[in-house]
């Protein structure tokens, strides 16, 4: 299953970053979206998986020594999530405010500021 | 009006009284002239030492010897003679203090440098002596030409001056300490070393810059912007003489390395045969006198060079006559212009009868030029000689000649600085027509000489009578003031005796001919100038070479600069992120080969069917997003991409997630679809083959990430931190959901940070839609007492920021809809 | 107390950045809550360097949670020392906003968001955890967007597309990376990371983890060949703004860099250090370069900021005592030095209408005390003695010069030379060049004119002669009317007399930085601290 | 977008989906939820409402800006951490009252951090939204 996810999480990197160097706005922040779940799914497969219960202890004892998955890496990827979404919501309005203020979703046309000398 | 002159002064008509603290300044460097004469007659070495940065070695050290004394004597006695004659020349000028006040730094800086004993103290002072003479060398800032000129001397210095600190610390290094008096004594360990090479040149390079030696020299003439007081105090007397002091410093430790000897000796002796010949075909006051510097400078250099003790002499004594009768051309020069409003020699001449206390001054300083008995300057010049003709070999020969060629010249240019501004015809000297400066008219101004007061007359005088003292005493000279310099520079006591008179011998013979050759190209100098331009050979070493090297240097920089800031920042945000995947994924595989062993990925092929389905679909969905022309589909890729996600979650374990990562999934699909419709379509705006080789960088980087995954997971090592989960969840947390108990409990300052940028992405959505500031379209004149911004704010908020804010401020204005 | 001093640096500024979201509609009372917290977040930062110093490395493990399972807030003498010296930032930039921030900006959560990065910066200098670590990052960047685009400008915009672009790459290989630690560690404590990785039973993924960091942070910080990013943006938010960033944000990815190439990745320094050393050298000469090319106030401190991330580098790369010791030096003096050229960009902004150096001009003539004011942190950057940055130069010379990188060295000499030149390039057009458009200035009788220093600073309203380019004009250009920068002087002043303090009395500091590199070059003490022995 | 039925059901939805909210938040420490999912709950029953009336009657409904839910938030998650601080413990430390609520469990600081949670993912989410919407 690893290596499955492997390809993948590779796939998705790859996509993200493809989209990542493209010219159109619209494209550039869906390769953030896509850069965002690939970092979640590689946080969730080095983590380590574990085909077992979700790690809620029973409420009477502490049971048998069930094979719990690991919490901790799905504790880190909730923060991810969450992180990652606030970010991508800024970053998508704040490309939408560039278009509106540059009238193009040309990224190569954005070179004012570091070319002119 | 002559740009060359007054202006510079910024004075007014009327002439105001100096004010007490004005007219007072002299008293701070004739304290310090006080002390070093006290301890120069009492004989006394001092060494002062306070801590100061002891974890770097650097201590406030000060070791005051004959040599340091000298020089102390140098910077205060002409320091006090500066500051009598600067309020008369700067009278009533709006920014005479700020010169006062880098003139006094510069003082105590010059003081610092001289009587250092720990290098860092000394290298601190040096830069700062090039700073202040920055400061100074721009005094006029509003002329583009000092402004350069104050640059050129600070680039040159500076360069030289970064040299000097790797030298001194490789010095330090070489001797392990710091303070000059021990790197002195450890002069065997230094002439054993290696290091000491690149050591002895990097040193040199600060020397040489400093003491404006050939190539370097070309700034000091440049600098000649500055106004004339600074000339006479930094660039003559004392500034950069600082080379020459430093090399005079190491002479006990590094003389007779034959690299250190030969490369001083080359330099010295360029420099002063160009410097003196350029000198004579300079019409400009200033620059005479700078380019007979120059020559002086590399007079002082060539003896110490030599090293013989008759050398080192002759170096000390030409320092001391040239230091006092150099200032005294200078501040003459000053006066002259600033009483008749021009420094041009063409049009100088018989102005004796309007000054005549400054022509004595200026005949006085000439003959000590010269080397005519009995000034201080024949002394100096019967001993170079002395010390040039008992060399052996060739060098006799070579040397001699040099200090013929430069002391005739300076023969010539006592005549052009000093008998023709008071006493030559108009006609005189010969002009040469295609160099007349531009604008200048014909007339001579040799009238128009306004009265002086006697700040400007005094100082010179004194200088000037001092060179005959220093010739007519020729014992007290050498007992205070060369024999203890010459032990310092020896490192050993020396006795010096000298004499004004030494009978007729080889060196008098030198010095009659000397002057006969001086007078001679002082009367042709048409002739000698021709001489001297024939092949343009010496004008491109003194002025063309260099300063076309110096400009090359900054053209090529400055297109450097800019071409490879063009090709780096170019501004495109797909080649930025190439670089940064080229970089990473170059760094990633580097450690991939130095680090990674093996991997065994064969246990991770357990798979059950059922999983198949996720993966697939996300791949699936991911060919979508990339390939799709429409937005919609894009964006519903992205959403089928999230929901796979979460059902892998779910799968393994992870409820918890499972459940975020839908409702953030659905938020964020509806973001992007309430976003992306405000957004073009999709274009292609890429040409195959961009489109190509992002696709083989994209895949290389994902490949790599998918080796970084089957490493990573198939060298997995057990948390060493769940099984504590899993123990004291409910025990201690009181919790059953270990993922909540840790993002609240175990681990809750992540989500405290957590809901902060969550918080802040929302404030900064809030601004980026309601706040939109533009330069503004309306007149300047409008747009200072108005604000030039306008607001975009909705104004449906009735506590919309703004408006409670900044009531008066921007017009609030709806969206441009 | 002791305890509660550790969390101080966190809870000051998260309250603070709270408590001004509240009071939204009352910019007073944000001023002045937000200078108070400034203020706690200084003293708090002080305080905690000489506990450290007097006492040793400071341990919290917050929630009560020991080591390895919750997460350590450690305060070992750098970390402290970053704290202090990020709470001086605070403090001069929050002073300097009372004039130096439009109040529209202001009213749209500005100290919020100041004080929220002051958060990410403080949380990312003091925690002991590689994930907390990411999310005090990612609190630090998201805040920093914000501020970069505050305004809406359209350069801003699009400045703070490529930052934020690059930057979110860079975090996501950062959270990839602790990932990996996690997984083949076991770990995200970063003493445990150290003592398993140290201990040699943690195979080379571990370092293939490094590398990612090297990446991610190396971005943060600025480094060749990944600093695009900065110059793109820095110069596009009012100066207030880029002086908070210049000086604090790329000196936590150089913070982040030492901390994890110094504690968990010694053992890797064989093949980092020799590329270490060339990207520091390519990081000097390029980002001086560029910084030659510029002509404009603020960009020219921008790529001045890359340039002198190199140096610091190169401390690192070194990695003697001596090298370490220069480099905390180097960041102290070049985080105040750096802030303060900002804020006095903004100054002259304020005063000539411009940050274009052709636009600018005649400082020196009209306002001494304004060039004096840029000549002390000018000349420091260029490490002009006594001056502070001249110590953090020659440390780092005298360290190149020791372990025979001669190369570099020179690099590293030349490029304090190009400093010197693009600083006096600012100084000639700015400063010394007569004011454009203004005519010959007639020259004032010499009798009245008065020695320009004992001009008191706010004593002329600046509008009286401006030469008011319609180009160049910008939001904060609105400010100038008002006139009064007495808060905004005495925050740079405040630096100034630091920078020099700094110069002359050098000791102190530098035995501290000596200290602190004792410290990084044994992280054994740092772990024993965090992980107490049998924990 | 008015649709008597809409805004109908979100009428009478606004009231469940915010209990159910605080539902969640409330079990998240023993069952999957917590203030994180809790306050998208709430988010999302309030922007359901929105959808079927409008920004402008929500904002009036919920009664204070979402930005004072931001800074509320951050102020009660921090007073949460603090208060052990208070008691000579670490930061972050969790208290226990011996109080317990059927469904809820015992009360304790983590609770309240988590409602500070809840409010800020309220606030952040209604602020976009709004934003957003509005234009």
């Amino acid at each position: 299953m690893e290596i499955l996810l492997a390809i993948t999480i590779g796939a998705l990197y790859a996509a993200a970053f493809y989209m990542l160097l493209r010219r159109s706005f619209v494209k550039v922040i869906l390769g953030l979206a896509i850069l965002s779940h690939a970092a979640n799914l590689f946080l969730f497969t080095v983590g380590g998986l574990t085909r077992g219960q979700a790690p809620l202890l029973s409420a009477e004892e502490n049971g048998p020594a069930e094979l719990y998955a690991d919490p901790l890496p799905q504790a880190l990827i909730l923060t991810a999530i969450v992180i990652g979404f606030g970010v991508q919501a800024f970053a998508l309005v704040l490309f939408k405010r560039v278009y509106q203020s540059v009238g193009s979703d040309d990224l190569d046309s954005l070179t004012g500021n570091d070319s002119e000398l | 009006m002559d740009d060359s002159t007054t202006d510079d002064t910024g004075r007014g008509n009327d002439r105001p009284r100096l004010g007490v603290a004005e007219s007072l300044l002299a008293t701070i460097p004739l304290i310090a002239f006080l002390v070093a004469a006290y301890l120069t007659v009492t004989g006394r070495t001092l060494r002062l030492v306070w801590s100061w940065v002891p974890s770097l070695q650097v201590e406030a050290s000060f070791q005051l010897d004959g040599l340091s004394l000298l020089f102390c004597l140098l910077i205060s006695g002409i320091g006090v003679m500066i500051f009598v004659y600067a309020p008369g020349y700067f009278r009533g000028h709006r920014d005479r203090w700020r010169l006062y006040t880098w003139l006094l730094l510069f003082m105590a800086a010059m003081l610092g440098l001289v009587t250092a004993d720990n290098v860092i103290m000394l290298f601190v002072c040096w830069e700062l002596t090039s700073l202040t003479s920055y400061l100074l060398i721009g005094f006029k800032h509003e002329s583009e030409k000092a402004r350069a000129a104050a640059l050129q001397a600070l680039l040159i210095t500076g360069a030289g001056g970064l040299c000097l600190l790797a030298g001194l610390l490789l010095l330090s290094r070489i001797a392990e300490s710091q303070e000059l008096s021990t790197i002195l004594g450890a002069a065997d360990a230094l002439k054993q070393s290696p290091l000491i090479t690149p050591a002895i040149i990097l040193i040199l390079l600060g020397a040489f810059t400093k003491s404006a030696q050939f190539p370097f020299h070309f700034w000091l003439p440049n600098a000649m912007e500055a106004p004339t007081p600074v000339s006479a105090y930094l660039h003559s007397a004392t500034m950069v003489k600082a080379g020459v002091y430093l090399v005079a410093r190491l002479s006990p430790a590094l003389t007779g390395v034959p690299l250190w000897d030969n490369l001083i000796v080359a330099a010295g002796g360029v420099t002063a045969v160009v410097g003196g010949a350029y000198a004579v075909r300079q019409y400009d006051l200033k620059r005479i006198l700078a380019f007979s510097t120059i020559s002086a400078l590399g007079c002082l250099m060539l003896l110490l060079g030599l090293g013989t003790k008759l050398a080192i002499e002759g170096a000390m004594l030409f320092l001391l006559s040239h230091a006092l009768y150099k200032a005294t051309l200078f501040l003459v020069a000053g006066a002259v212009d600033l009483g008749t409003g021009t420094r041009d020699i063409r049009r100088l001449y018989g102005l004796f009868a309007s000054y005549p206390l400054l022509a004595a001054a200026a005949i006085l300083a000439a003959c000590s030029k010269s080397g005519l008995p009995p000034f201080g300057g024949f002394l100096a010049k019967e001993v170079v000689y002395e010390a040039t003709t008992t060399l052996s070999g060739w060098a006799t020969w070579a040397t001699t000649i040099v200090a013929l060629l430069a002391n005739a010249c300076f023969v010539a240019v006592g005549g052009l600085a000093a008998v023709h501004p008071f006493f030559g015809k108009p006609g005189e000297p010969s002009v040469v027509p295609h160099e007349s400066p531009p604008g200048s008219s014909q007339l001579p101004a040799g009238g128009a000489a306004r009265l002086l007061g006697w700040r400007l007359v005094f100082p010179p005088v004194v200088l000037g009578l001092l060179g005959i003292v220093l010739g007519v005493l020729p014992s007290v000279t050498a007992l205070y003031f060369i024999s203890p310099a010459m032990s310092a520079v020896m490192g050993q006591d020396i006795g010096v005796k000298l004499s004004l008179w030494h009978g007729f011998n080889l060196p008098l013979l030198l010095s009659v001919l000397t002057v006969a050759a001086g007078v001679g190209i002082y009367v042709q100098r048409r002739r000698f100038v021709a001489w001297v331009d024939a092949g343009g050979i010496l004008r491109y070493a003194a002025e063309g070479g260099p300063q076309a090297a110096y400009r090359g240097s900054l053209a090529l920089l400055k297109f450097t600069a800019t071409w490879q800031t063009r090709i780096l920042q170019n501004g495109r945000l797909r080649l930025y992120l190439i670089t940064v995947l080229a970089s990473f994924a170059g760094l990633v595989i580097a450690a991939f080969l130095y680090r990674v062993e093996y991997t065994q990925f064969g246990k991770l092929l357990n798979l059950r069917l059922y999983e198949l389905v996720f993966p697939v679909l996300i791949l699936a969905a991911l060919a979508m997003a990339v390939t799709s022309t429409s937005r919609l589909a894009a964006v519903c890729a992205l959403g089928v991409i999230g929901f796979a996600l979460a059902m892998l979650f779910v799968l393994f374990g992870a409820p918890d997630l499972a459940m975020t990562q839908l409702a953030i999934e659905t938020l964020t699909v509806i973001l992007f679809v309430f976003v992306i419709y405000r957004l073009p379509r999709f274009a292609t705006l890429s040409s195959r083959g961009v489109r190509i080789r992002d696709a083989v960088v994209s895949l290389a980087v994902g490949g790599m990430m998918t080796v970084i995954v089957l490493a990573a997971t198939s060298a997995h090592a057990p948390s060493r931190v769940s099984q504590f989960f899993v123990d004291n969840s409910l025990a201690i947390a009181k919790g059953r959901n270990m993922v909540n108990v840790i993002l609240v409990d175990f681990r809750g300052v992540d989500t405290l940070g957590e809901i902060t940028v969550i918080a802040v992405a929302a404030l900064g959505i809030f601004s980026l839609m309601r706040l939109r500031l533009e330069p503004s379209q309306v007149p300047a004149e409008a747009a200072a007492d108005r604000t030039e911004t306008t607001l975009a704010a909705n104004g449906e908020d009735a506590s919309s920021p703004s408006e409670q804010a900044a009531p008066d401020k921007p017009s609030a204005t709806g969206r441009g809809e | 107390m002791k305890s509660i001093l550790l969390v101080l640096p966190l809870l000051v500024p998260l309250s603070t950045a709270a408590v001004c979201l509240v009071l939204w509609t009352r910019p007073w009372l944000q001023r002045a809550v937000s200078l108070l917290g400034t203020v706690t977040l200084l003293l708090a930062g002080v305080s905690l360097v000489s506990l450290v110093a007097s006492e040793g490395i400071q341990v919290i493990q917050l929630g009560n949670w020991q080591a390895p399972v919750g997460i350590t807030i450690v305060a070992d003498l750098f970390g402290a020392i970053m704290v202090a010296v990020s709470g001086l930032v605070a403090f001069s930039v929050v002073l300097y906003s009372m004039q130096g921030i439009d109040r529209v900006r202001e009213s749209f959560g500005f100290h919020s968001l100041l004080h929220v990065l002051f958060l990410g910066v403080n949380g990312s200098f003091l925690t002991g955890d590689v994930f907390n670590l990411y999310v005090w990052f990612e609190t630090m960047l998201i805040a920093s967007f914000v501020l970069v685009a505050l305004g809406g400008e359209k350069a801003q915009l699009e400045g703070a597309i490529k930052y934020a672009t690059l930057n979110l790459v860079s975090s996501a290989i950062f959270l990839a990376a602790a990932g990996v630690l996690y997984g083949t560690v076991g770990t995200l404590n970063m003493a445990d990371l150290a003592q398993r990785i140290g201990s040699g039973e943690v195979g080379g993924v571990a370092s293939v983890a490094g590398a990612m960091l090297l990446v991610s942070f190396g971005l943060k910080a600025g480094l060749f060949p990944l600093f695009f990013w900065l110059p793109a943006s820095y110069h596009t938010p009012p100066a207030v703004i880029s002086a908070v960033m210049a000086g604090l944000l790329t000196k936590v990815g150089v913070y982040a860099l030492v901390r994890v190439v110094s504690l968990l990745f010694v053992r890797d320094l064989a093949y980092l250090q020799p590329l270490l050393l060339v990207v520091a050298g390519l990081t000097m000469v390029t980002g001086v370069l560029g910084a030659a090319a510029q002509g404009e106030f603020r960009r020219v401190l921008s790529f001045h900021i890359i340039s002198q991330i190199g140096y610091m580098i190169l401390g690192l790369a070194l990695f003697t005592p001596l090298a370490l010791a220069g480099m905390v030096f180097y960041l102290v003096h070049h985080i105040i030095v750096k802030t303060n050229l900002f804020l006095i960009a903004g100054i002259a902004h304020r005063v000539c209408g411009s940050y274009r150096l052709e636009q600018l001009g005649g400082i020196y003539r009209s306002r001494l005390w304004l060039a004096l004011l840029f000549l002390v942190p000018a000349m420091s950057l260029a490490g002009i003695p006594p001056l502070s940055g001249f110590w953090a130069k020659l440390a780092l010379v005298r360290a190149g010069l020791e372990t025979e990188h001669y190369l570099v060295t020179a690099a590293a000499l030349a490029v304090g030379l190009l400093t010197l030149f693009s600083m006096t390039k600012i100084w000639n057009e700015a400063f010394w060049k007569r004011a454009p458009g203004s005519s010959e200035t007639q020259t004032p009788p010499p009798s009245a004119s008065q020695p320009p220093a004992s001009q008191p600073p706010t004593s002329q309203p600046p509008t009286s002669q401006l030469p008011s380019p319609a180009a160049g004009l910008d939001s904060d250009a609105t400010l100038r009317a008002t006139g009064n920068m007495g808060w905004m002087v005495a925050a740079s002043l405040l630096l100034a007399l630091l920078t020099v303090g700094i110069g002359f009395f050098a000791e102190p500091l530098f035995a501290l930085a000596n200290e602190t590199a004792a410290q990084l070059l044994n992280p054994a003490e740092y772990i024993e601290a965090v992980l107490p022995k049998g924990a | 977008m008015h649709s008597l039925i809409l805004s109908t059901a979100a009428r009478y939805l606004l009231p469940l989906l915010l209990v159910f909210s605080i539902f969640l938040l409330v079990r998240g420490h023993n069952e999957p939820g917590g203030g994180f999912v809790g306050g998208l709950t709430a988010a999302a029953a309030f922007a359901l409402f929105a959808i079927a009336y409008s920004v402008d009657q929500t904002r009036h409904l919920i009664g204070v800006h979402p930005r004072t839910l931001l800074g509320t938030g951050l102020l009660v998650a921090l007073a949460a951490g603090c208060l052990s601080l208070l008691c000579g413990l670490p930061f972050m430390t969790g208290l226990w009252s011996n109080l317990a609520l059927p469904s809820v469990g015992k009360l304790g600081t983590p609770l309240l951090f988590d409602v500070g949670v809840y409010l800020v993912v309220v606030g952040t989410v209604l602020m976009i939204v709004f934003e957003l919407a509005e234009e």
